[in-house]
């Protein structure tokens, strides 16, 4: 399936993109979607150990399963305040 | 009243919001931005927010906070875009029956937005070099505990340096 | 700015007297004048004070606060006179580098006015009565726990009545 | 020797004044005062035990000496904020 990433602060400064569509097996989890993002962004590999996912508005761990049509983020540790 | 903005916080508005006669205590907390972080001295930073999410996060600890202190009202307002040295980032506002209600409550809400909410700040400084503010956190290969930034939490995220001369 | 006043309270005026870019948090906690207390109805307060102490006192627990905190500034006013349901009777500043700073430096600084400094509320209930607030202290023949009052502390004083109709 | 005492909130209603002249001896202490201001007030005995006493803008306790033109107070306890 495909799915557009939307990317934040220095995963989208580090991708120079804010949203990239991504193609994951239809039983891909969250943990797959890194390793997808990684292999489009070389760049983002220093950041991606700590990427945070999210689906919907949720926070969202690796072994969560992703679905066609999610709505899907990917941030580094959020620094508001 | 919970809400993202790229305009100056009115924070006497937003205390206004939260004053009720069933209420004895309010407490506001204002973050602004400071010059000098260890050592280093900040000119400005960039407030980017993944807006629809960190408006429901503001949702969910303003609820969370409702499940801990009978919280009568509250008030959470986050700038976004550019600010400088002295503006206010943030601004939290809680009214409880009780003073100690409150002081609680507002801890709990400013602590709760500083880990949960999607918003980051670029840190401008005076040396003419930026970095995103990306505070550590604890993975399957990094243990790191968070440092300070020009408002509260710097990561040491600058180790992995995107800074370059502006 | 530490001051008694028989004006409403002015918090923005006080807020924007603590900000500095030294300081990245700051703290404002205001009382107000609550309607129900542990069942009874209050629809006013009228507070009194021994001006000179009063502002003594206040001066020595910001000197208090400054030993444990790195306080930057502090605004402290309170209010005498009539007040009415809803209406702000003290308002505390206090700003500091660091929120977590700001926070136990204001809850120190009001919970020491109430036990510190010389003010009194009378209170005037729906039913036409009124008392002093007197909260209860430990003395040689006595050791009473306060209770809650229409702000804050109410003294089982009220046993000693003094209440009549008006 | 003659000191004025300043009387606030209850106490200042009970002794229907806001201040009162009283005499000690030289040697008194505060709470030679307390009850030097008890006989002169019977209606305060009931606040007496619980009165704080200041001289100047400090408490004292019943073992501080009183000297003549000393700034004394009495008053219930504080229910300020």
């Amino acid at each position: 399936m495909k799915l557009d990433v939307k990317l934040f602060a220095r995963a989208k400064d580090l991708a120079g993109a804010d949203w990239v569509q991504l193609d994951v097996s239809d039983s891909a989890n969250v943990g797959d979607l890194r390793n997808a993002l990684i292999e489009r962004f070389p760049d983002l590999s220093p950041l991606v150990p700590r990427l945070l996912v999210a689906i919907g508005t949720d926070y969202a761990d690796d072994q969560t399963q992703l679905h066609p049509g999610a709505e899907v983020a990917c941030f580094p540790p959020v620094s508001g305040g | 009243m919970i809400k993202l903005t790229r305009h100056e916080i009115d924070y006497a508005v937003l205390t206004e919001s939260v004053r009720s006669q069933q209420s004895g205590a309010i407490v506001l907390f204002l973050g602004t931005v400071r010059e000098m972080t260890n050592g280093h001295q900040t000119v400005a930073l960039d407030y980017e927010a993944y807006h629809e999410m960190a408006e429901a996060k503001l949702a969910e600890i303003e609820s969370e906070a409702r499940k801990m202190w009978p919280v009568d009202r509250v008030g959470i307002v986050h700038r976004l875009g550019h600010l400088e040295l002295g503006d206010i980032s943030v601004a939290v506002a809680v009214s409880c029956p009780h003073r100690h209600q409150a002081f609680e409550a507002g801890k709990h809400l400013i602590d709760r937005l500083k880990e949960l909410v999607p918003v980051w700040k670029k840190e401008y400084l005076n040396d003419g070099t930026s970095a995103w503010v990306h505070p550590c956190v604890k993975s399957a290969d990094h243990a790191v505990s968070a440092a300070e930034s020009a408002t509260e939490n710097r990561g040491n995220d600058l180790l992995q340096s995107t800074r370059k001369p502006e």
